[in-house]
Parts: structure tokens; C-alpha cells; sequence
């Protein structure tokens, strides 16, 4: 058991012809994730990595079962490739693509809100439920099976929670990037909400960091829906207002989205925190063996 | 991406939106003879920078006559101002703008911005203009009114209404403030704007609403598709080191500590800052080295943050993923050739070939530490740099 | 009991102060409906029928409780009123006017498909629970409290179906003209489930007319989730194909839309249906008391 | 609204879709003479009616020399086509569109609409092209390819592909069906059309996708804003009768049977029609005389229909509700003043002050006659139009 990806999951690639599509595929083929096809326009009909490419997602899915897609398209042709998938009716669209302009972004949320797909990303590592299926940029190896679901705003510090765990004998069940821009698609309270109903999930390690206001929402969510034992860390309790910390959501403005809120936001609602990342394997397990 | 004032206020005018009068005068220019061919008039002279805080810096100054005027521009004209917002080195002036004065009856706040929450373009608006707006939302919420536009209707008269009605405007200026709204709304839809700011929108003798202010950012990931915007980047106002950084493909902040920090990923660097900053230490610098990372980046973050005189050690953090931590390590190796090298440096790796790059690293040079876990590295930076 | 509107519903309307406006809301408060105060851009601060008037929607709401909002405004301004009601959380809009380009309601219907309130019509007469509410231009002396609801396209042949039930000593829990345009908020489908929760009303009468697939919907919709006694009427057999009846929806395009593909959905499903509008209330009385 | 082919084709070029050479000749222009200017080739001459089905009925005419198309422009010019979309009398032709053949590789369908189920503007694409699309529709659906454009996020580049493939097209006209794509979908949406359709949209002999017809329906309701457009608007292609019902704001479509009917509301006065039908007679007409009824507009609409040499009876239906059913009698007789009655009328009144205006009408006219209930009124009109 896991969430959103597992063993049976049918992953498609848009931009798999390019360098990065190319790569990650490989290393998701390696890993033993059920990638099916690809998409390139214009490169419909051939073949790369032994997978049949096509021209559209529409046609991919029509030879093909779609559980999911993977997109490493550039930032300009992101939005497009996002929707055309959720047209397609693809269930689950992961967008692992850095530097979507925000006001593309606006408008794959609008048309989201209303549809049956769920998007993962953009600019965001992918998902991996280890062992089974790793969609994204991740590297596989890192991870063990396990009762520990990990969602991050980050890409290297889901790493450092991931093997966190692992060093605490721990493992994860599935571990969900969600992504640093400002309008993304899951957020944390879905994926809180994915864990709380999860079997195989015993406790929840989520890292958050500044900017925007979904750490104080997921602190709410946790107290009133999670039952489980989460542990949260959050990033840049030293950034500086009104500068932008590498991702594009990763600011404090308006004295809004600082560290220090939402860890008291968390205290607040009996979740447990720290100030160290190296600690969140030890507390994970203190909580698991409570 | 920011820009100057007057470079936004001549978007405004192309929009449709209504600024004062005004002439721009530059390094190079002759202030005197300039001044004299201005009509006869209080004016106002702003530096033109990339910071706010300007008025109390001495970078927003009334002119009643020529003469105060001349005396105004030459003061800002080829310094410095420092503000705040700038740092203590300030930003260099190398244009101020020449505004007519215009009499002021009202003082409003008006704002584009992309609110994360609901995803929406969101129109921010305030009685509360000329203030800090931060303040006011701190101290009076209810002065401050939002509207969020959905993407499917666009602006409607309606919100313009709602928020013209709202800020107690009269029927003749609610009509202005809707062409305002839509103007500003239309701006920002197509030129990829992050945040559109008039503080103060004024309330004039003749009953006009104009922008005594204006603020544009530009959405960074979208300057691919903003040509002409793009020209109007300043490279003068940002900080050096970062416009270099920029230009590497590298996301590096200042901050003026004394640990210079190299990490890879935008929430490990900013985790790093943090350790280092609860145990003790002052982080230097944020430094993101990225996901695309290769060994000559490496040597170029690396060549970066030395640079920095305040840095008194250097903490390496990286956690491999797809990028190897051998290729790291040689990136390092290839710095410490081109560097003379007079602090110590932390260096941690973990994830893929983490013991292949401590290889690598163990024993090339005497101010060269390997640490095992990250509250060590962090630990042992400090102590190295204190000493 | 009833739907939608009731006794204690507090009803605003917007352009209160224009021809129409002044006269049915005159008709409405005759009626016994709480209407609480109109609204009409610069006329904000006076008062109209010894009611007050506000500029904005916004503003009524802040002054008064508001549970439905009723729009006379020129259909020009129509969609930006339905707008206006629906941002500022207003919980029912009912939208008389007719003559609403067909691109501004796709606009509205997409910002409707997210929000939390319900919009009925434009183009309709509007909802009528006798003896306790009247929102619309339906004439009030012609309906007796009873126990069938009412949902129609069409204005005047509700007023026939009304009638009819009031021959029969019927009378309506809750009348909903959903209007006439191809475009429009509560359709058929979602009338119907509220007519099946709601206590007071034992049977439904369903008038429809020629033009999209609306009737073959709610006939589907019946056979699975209705309990409540049905009778249909579809208006428009003799309707030549390719011409607009009147209503902007009212037309046959494509081979689509006629009322015999319709009679036939309702008859498939099991629906009581009748080509002569003046035997509804008879097979309904039939229907109920059986 | 409809426009001509030619109109439509002006737009299109106008937002950027190929359309063929052309030339428009029009009544009063010397055939002959202008016939000679055009450029040696083979041209096509089409009749310019607002009515489908013109290439069978002989309206759109290959000539293969100057000769053949003189005849065939000067066989056209000021007759009146009938097709079967135009009933009897056909239309007129004012208009003739001279085009430059072109060679046919292969014929696309492509349309524009809005999709009632869906709320979207829906775009429909086919292989099949130059059929009967709802001929397609209902005997290979799986030809028919749709696109939902969702209003928040436009038309996609994804979404024109997604049909350029389908279609089976080349990569090179794939990019081409995108371009042509989003200038209809501009044109759609700026243009408050209700149809936009390019029946068929062929790929010429130099690869080249090039609309060989082209509708236009733009939405009557949103005529007030669409100026330019509405003046295209050419009265010599409706009906006279439905015309003049028009400007006084009544709908009005004549069915050819032999019972005039004037009743309020468009639904009623279907189901006035149906009733008529199921008791076995004839309607001549749909009149809705609206909502907003005065005496003046039911003294029209009497005038309207009795014009109609078919009609052999009336029935008058209305339910008052708003509307007082004494004010509509009077109507009546105010009419019946004005015009010379020659055929019986049947009135229904009931609603609101239904008592008034049936004490109104009693005995005022021989031909006049009263009725209590919808099936007795239809009845009895029927068996009066038959007597």
C-alpha cells in the first residue's frame, strides 16, 4: 500500500525525447517503474529507450493504459503540456519542470479546481513510493520501503528527511515533492489527507518552508484530521524578508510566510517540530515506538 | 525583475493610467540648463533606485523654485542613496525623475499581486495610501480590501465598483478608479507582472485620481516572453556578486555573516543558514547551487563566496541525488587550484558516491574539513570561524 | 418546507430602482417576500420603496442579511450582477433578465462551478414558493400552497402547469423557472434532487422544450434517483428545425434537441409524460393519488 | 445573425485563415466587362445567400473559361436561389463570389460552437469534410473530433495539436492548423459568434490549409456590441414578415398551415402550436408576443398573422400573469378596428383579470369567438379553419 503511485502504475513521459526526459526515464525504467510511452510532438511514430513515442497525450492514451504522466518539458511549453493531460483525463499529472511563469499557473488551477485530474508540481522532484514506482528526479537508491509518508516543499531536503528515516531504520511509504513555486498543484493538506487514509503510512514527516500560508493551514488540518504522528520542519528561519530563497515561493513578504509563524503554527496544534533537519528521523521514531 | 519608477510610470501612461507630468534627467545631463527648461512650477525630484524608503533618505525632495531645484538634483544626481531597504553601501542614482507637484485631497493604496492562497490575480486597495501598507494590514485589517479576480471572467466592473464604493469614492471618481482598475489589470495579464503598486493613487485638486507612485515587478520566469520589459532590467541596482550569480545559473543572497554556505538545493540551503544560525554562527550567504549542477559551477560558487571579506569559513553541504558527489568534490578540487585559499572549509556530502567524493577530498589541502553529520559540519564551521 | 426560498428568506434586488425592478418588487413585497434593500450603482445612500439602496451588492450584504439576490438589470449588465452577487457570497442569485450574450454566461458558469452559490435562470421567471416568497415576475395569485413542484424552461407554460395544478386542487411546494437560455445555472437535474429531498413535495411536474439535451438528462437522472411521482410535457413537437422559439436555447441544431428525442428519454425511463399541457394536472392528480 | 460567405471569408482573412483569391460581383456591376479583368485560371462562381444546400440547386457554378463564367454569374446575378433550406420562394442573389480554383488533396470539417452541456466553446474537427457533418455525427461519430476550451485557460497549443494529429496531418500542416486554430477561436471570442465553420477546409496542391467555405453566425444578443458586424446584416435574405416582427420586438416564424397563432411566452405558444398539430390541424406560424406586451404590440402581431393569405383561422392564447389580459383585449380591438377581419378568431384568455377581458370582447365582432380551456380554443379554431 502506498499513495497516488504503486507497483501497477502506468507512467507516461511528455519531453521524454529531451536530455532530462531522457535521463530520468532511464533511471525510472532502472528503478522498475512502468513507464509506457512517451510524447514528443512531431516525433510520433518512433521509438526511444524501447518505448513507443507519440505526437499527442491523446493518442498515448489511446494505445495505451494512463495511470500517470511525468512532464520535462521546458518552462515555456509546461502549462500546455499540464493541461493537456488533464484533457486527456490522465488521473495524476506530475510537472517536475523549474520556472513555469506564475500567471500560466493561475490559469492550470482555474482548470484543475473543476477536473478529475490531480497535479504534483510544478518545480518540484516527483513522487516515489519505494521499491514500486519512482516518477521524478529523485534518486532512487536513497529509499526504503517503510511507514513513514514524507511531503515537501523541497527537493534535496526531502533527500536529508528520506534518509533521515532510513538511518533511524525507518522507510517510507511513499514520499510526495509538492513542489517551491507559489501556485503548485496537491498541497500539503492533500497529501496529509492522502496519509491519514493510507494503511501502509504510520506517521508523516512533513517540510515545509517560508513563504505563503500552507504550513499555518496544514497545522490546522493536522490538528483537526490527522491522526497520525507527523513531525514537521520548516526552512529559512534565517531568510531575510522580501528576498527570494532560490524557489519561486520561498518568500516572506508583507511580514507574511515566515519561519517563525508557522512553527508556532505547529506548536500550536501539538505538532511536533524541529529546528534541525538531522533530528527528524530521531523524532519520527520516537513518535513510531510511542 | 524590478524597474525604476519612471520606466514604470511610462507603462502606466501607455495603459491608460494617469501619472503627473514630469521629465527624466540623467548622469551626464547638464542640471542647470535642464532645470531652466522646465515651466515654472514646484517640482519634485526622486532618485531613481531600486529600493523603497527613498523619502526619508533624503531621495524624494520639493523644489519650490529653480534654484532649490537644481540644488535637489545635483545632491542625488552620481551618489549614492542609502535607504532601509539597500544595504548600508546604498544604490547608485544615475537618473531622477522631475515631477510637477500636484495637490493632494486623498491618499489611496492600490495593488496587483498573485495571491498564492487561491491562486488568483488579487487587486489589493487601501484608504490607507502614502502608508506602509504592511502596517496598516498589521493594524487595521479592515482598511484593507481585496478582490480576487478569477481567471475565467476576468475583471469586472463590478469589483472595480465594489472596491471604488468601498474606499468612499464619489460617482465621478468611481468611473475613473474602474479605468484605472482595468487599465492596471490588463497591464498586469499581459506583461507578466508579480506585483503592480501605486502608493500613493491621489485624490488631486481637480478631482483626478493620479499615481504619485509606481511599482512594477516582473515575474522572472517569464522575461522569456517579455522582450521589451526585459531591455529595461538595470543591472547598476543590483548587488554585484548576485547579478554574477545570476548570469552562472546560481541563486546566491548576501546576508553578512561570517559562514559562506554552499548547498545544493533552495530548502537545504536555507536548512544549512538555519543550523548554523541555531547553533551560534551567522550564515554569510544563501548559495543554491542547483539541480543542474556541474564540477565548474562548483569552482565558480565556490570562487564567489570566498570572495566575500566577512566569510571567516566556508561550510559545504551537499546531499547527492542525481547530481554525484564525486564530480562535487572534484569542483572543489578545481577552486582550491584557482583560489588561494585563507579560510577553512566544512565540506559534507552525502547520498550518491558521498564516500567516493570524501575520498576525493581527504587530505588535499590543510583547511580542507570533512564532517560526518550535518549538526557537526555546522558545529565545526562555527568554531572555525571564531578561531 | 419547500426549496430554495421560503418564509424567512431575505431577498435583495439589483436594479431595484429601474422600471421592472420598481414594479416587481412592488409585486413582491405585496407578496409578503422579505425583500431587505436593492441595489443600484450611484443611487447608493437614498431609499426606493421605503427600501434602502446601495451602491454595490458588497455593501447590502454588510448592512443585511442576504440569502437571495434577484437581478431586473439590462442584459448588458447582466452577468457582471450575477458576478457581483455570486463574489460577494450571496447564497441564491435568480437572474430575470433576458437577452445575456451567450459568452458572458460561459464565463459565468465557469466562476459558478467553483463557488458556493446557486444561480437560477437568466432568462426566467424566477422561483415562487406560494404564500411565502416570490422571486420573479410569476404572477403570485395564481399559485396555492401544495404539494408539487414545479421546474420549467419555459415562463408562461409554468404559469399553465400552475394553473393546471390548482384546477385539481393541487397546489406547488416550490415553483423554479431555470430559464430558456442554453446557457443557465440550476438545471433540471439539480431541481429534481432538490424537489426528491424536500418533504413538502410529493410529485413533480417537469416542462421542458426543444434544444439541447437537458430533458434527456433529467429522464436518466428520474429512472436512478427519483422516488417522487414525475410528470413531463416537452413543448415544441411541430418546431421546424434550425429556427431559434423564441428562447435562445429553444432550437433544433444538428438533428438534436427535438421533443420527440425527448418524449421518448422520459417514456424509456419510466417518466408519466403528456403532449397536451392542459392534462398535467389531471396525471398528476392521478399520480399522487395513487 | 447570419453574414455572407464572403463576409465571412473577409473576417477570416482578416484574423489570418487562408481563404482563396476572390472577387464579389454585385447586382448593377456589368458582368461581362468585369469578368474580363480577372486573371486567366478556372473559377468558381457562388451565389451569395444566407442558406445552405446552394451546390445542387445550381448556386455555385464551375467555369472553366471567360465565357462559361459570364454565363454562369449572369445565370445567377439578381434570380433567386431555391435550395431546400429556403422553402419556396428561395432568396435572392445580389451577390456573386468569384474564386480561384484550387486543387483538393484533402477535405477537413472544422467548427466552432458553443456546447450547452458543457458551457465551453467547444471546437469540432473531421476527416470527413465536405459531407453533411450530422450525417458524420450520426453514421461514423468517431470521425468527429471535439475540444472543450475551458475560459480560464483559452485555447491550448496542446489542444489544437491534440486535433491536427487526430486528423492525421503532417507536421508541417499541423502547425499550420494551429495558427488557423487560434484565429478562429479569436475570432469566436471576439466576435461574440454563435458558429463559426469551415465546411470544408482543404489541403491544397502547395500543402497549403485553406478554408473553401466559410459561416459566420454571430449571437443576437450580443449585437449591441458588435457594431462593425451588425452592420453586415443583410434584410434581403429573411423573411419580410420576420423581419418587420423583429423591429417590433416579436418573434415571429411562419410555418405555411393554416391556423394563425398569437400567444405570450415561447413556450406556450410551442405547446399552442403542438396542440394545434395534435388535434389535427395546421399552425401557420410561432408568435411569441414576448413578456413586455403592450395593446399597440398584440395590434401588430393581429395584423402580422391575418397578413398571411394561408391563414384560415386565429387562436389567441394568453395566460396573464404580468401581463393583464384586459389590456391584451383591447389590443385586439384596436386591431380589429384597423383591419378588415376575413378569417375567425378564437381567443383564450386566463391569468390575470382574465374575467375583464373576456366581458371586453363579448359580441364585439361575428368572427370572434371565446374560448374556456387550451383544448376546447384549439379545437374549435381548427374546425373553424376547416369550415
Amino acid at each position: 500500500m502506498s499513495v497516488l503511485v504503486g507497483r501497477d502504475t502506468k507512467v507516461l513521459c511528455q519531453g521524454m525525447t529531451g536530455t532530462q526526459g531522457t535521463f530520468h526515464t532511464r533511471q525510472a525504467l532502472d528503478y522498475g517503474t512502468q513507464v509506457v510511452a512517451g510524447v514528443t510532438p512531431g516525433r510520433g511514430g518512433s521509438s526511444h529507450l524501447g518505448l513507443p513515442v507519440y505526437d499527442t497525450v491523446d493518442q498515448a492514451c489511446q494505445a495505451h493504459e494512463v495511470d500517470a504522466s511525468v512532464i520535462y518539458v521546458p518552462a515555456a511549453y509546461a502549462a500546455d503540456a499540464i493541461l493537456e493531460s488533464v484533457y486527456a483525463g490522465v488521473p495524476l499529472v506530475v510537472c517536475i519542470t523549474e520556472g513555469v511563469p506564475i500567471l500560466d499557473m493561475v490559469k492550470v488551477r482555474a482548470v484543475l479546481e473543476h477536473s478529475d485530474s490531480l497535479l504534483v508540481g510544478p518545480n518540484c522532484p516527483g513522487v516515489i513510493t519505494p521499491g514500486e514506482c519512482k516518477i521524478g528526479i529523485m534518486p532512487g537508491d536513497i529509499h526504503r520501503p517503510g511507514p513513514v509518508g514524507i511531503v515537501s516543499r523541497s527537493g534535496t531536503l526531502t533527500y536529508v528527511a528520506v534518509d533521515q528515516t532510513v538511518q533511524h531504520g525507518l522507510g517510507q511509504s511513499t514520499c510526495i515533492g509538492i513542489g517551491g513555486d507559489p501556485i503548485h498543484g496537491l498541497d500539503f493538506i492533500d497529501c496529509l489527507a492522502l496519509f491519514e487514509q493510507d494503511e501502509a503510512t504510520q506517521g508523516i514527516i512533513l517540510v515545509g518552508e517560508i513563504g505563503g500560508t500552507a504550513e499555518e493551514q496544514a497545522a490546522e488540518f493536522i490538528q483537526g484530521q490527522v491522526s497520525k504522528p507527523v513531525v514537521a520542519y520548516v526552512a529559512g528561519v534565517t531568510a531575510p524578508a522580501g528576498k527570494r530563497m532560490g524557489h519561486a515561493g520561498a518568500i516572506i513578504s508583507g511580514g507574511q510566510g515566515t519561519a517563525e509563524q508557522k512553527y508556532r503554527a505547529f506548536e500550536k496544534a501539538g505538532v511536533t517540530t524541529s529546528r534541525n533537519p538531522a533530528e527528524l528521523g530521531a523524532l519520527m521514531r520516537a513518535l513510531l515506538e510511542h | 525583475m524590478n524597474i525604476h519608477e519612471y520606466q514604470a510610470k511610462a507603462i502606466f501612461s501607455r495603459f491608460g493610467v494617469p501619472v503627473p507630468d514630469s521629465h527624466l534627467i540623467r548622469t551626464g545631463d547638464d542640471v542647470e540648463p535642464f532645470c531652466e527648461t522646465l515651466e515654472p512650477h514646484a517640482w519634485v525630484a526622486k532618485a531613481q533606485v531600486h529600493a523603497g524608503g527613498r523619502g526619508k533618505a533624503g531621495g524624494v525632495v520639493r523644489a519650490d523654485d529653480k534654484q532649490d531645484l537644481v540644488a535637489a538634483v545635483s545632491g542625488m544626481l552620481g551618489t549614492r542613496l542609502v535607504t532601509p531597504q539597500t544595504g548600508e553601501d546604498g544604490l547608485p542614482v544615475q537618473a531622477v525623475l522631475l515631477e510637477k507637484t500636484v495637490e493632494i485631497h486623498r491618499e489611496l493604496y492600490l495593488a496587483l499581486l498573485v495571491d498564492r492562497e487561491s491562486g488568483r490575480v488579487a487587486i489589493i486597495a487601501s484608504t490607507e495610501g502614502g502608508m506602509d501598507i504592511e502596517q496598516v494590514a498589521q493594524q487595521a485589517p479592515d482598511r484593507i480590501l481585496t478582490q480576487l479576480v478569477h481567471p475565467a471572467a476576468g475583471l469586472q466592473p463590478g469589483q472595480a465598483r465594489t472596491l471604488a464604493y468601498a474606499l468612499g469614492l464619489p460617482k465621478d471618481q468611481v468611473r475613473q478608479l474602474q479605468a484605472i482598475l482595468f487599465a492596471l489589470f490588463e497591464l498586469f495579464a499581459s506583461s507578466d507582472c508579480s506585483l503592480v503598486e501605486i502608493n500613493p493613487l491621489i485624490l488631486d485638486g481637480e478631482g483626478r485620481l493620479v499615481a504619485l507612485d509606481a511599482k512594477i515587478n516582473i515575474d522572472d520566469n517569464a522575461l522569456y516572453r517579455q522582450v521589451e520589459i526585459a531591455k529595461l532590467r538595470d543591472p547598476a541596482q543590483g548587488n554585484r556578486d548576485e547579478e554574477q550569480a545570476c548570469t552562472l545559473g546560481l541563486n546566491y543572497i548576501r546576508l553578512g555573516g561570517s559562514i559562506g554556505c554552499i548547498v545544493n538545493g533552495a530548502g537545504l540551503a536555507m536548512a544549512t543558514m538555519d543550523l548554523i544560525k541555531h547553533h551560534g554562527g551567522e550564515p554569510a550567504n544563501f548559495l543554491d547551487v542547483g539541480g543542474a549542477i556541474t564540477q565548474e559551477k562548483v569552482a565558480e560558487a565556490f570562487k564567489l563566496v570566498v570572495r566575500d571579506a566577512g566569510v571567516k569559513a566556508v561550510l559545504v553541504n551537499i546531499f547527492g541525488g542525481i547530481v554525484r558527489c564525486d564530480l562535487l568534490a572534484s569542483g572543489i578540487l578545481d577552486a582550491l587550484q584557482s583560489v588561494s585559499l585563507q579560510v577553512p572549509v566544512v565540506v559534507l556530502l552525502q547520498g550518491t558516491r558521498a564516500n567516493e567524493g570524501r575520498q576525493l577530498l581527504e587530505n588535499r589541502h590543510t583547511l580542507l574539513h570533512q564532517a560526518d553529520t550535518l549538526t557537526e559540519a555546522a558545529q565545526r564551521a562555527i568554531r572555525l570561524a571564531r578561531a
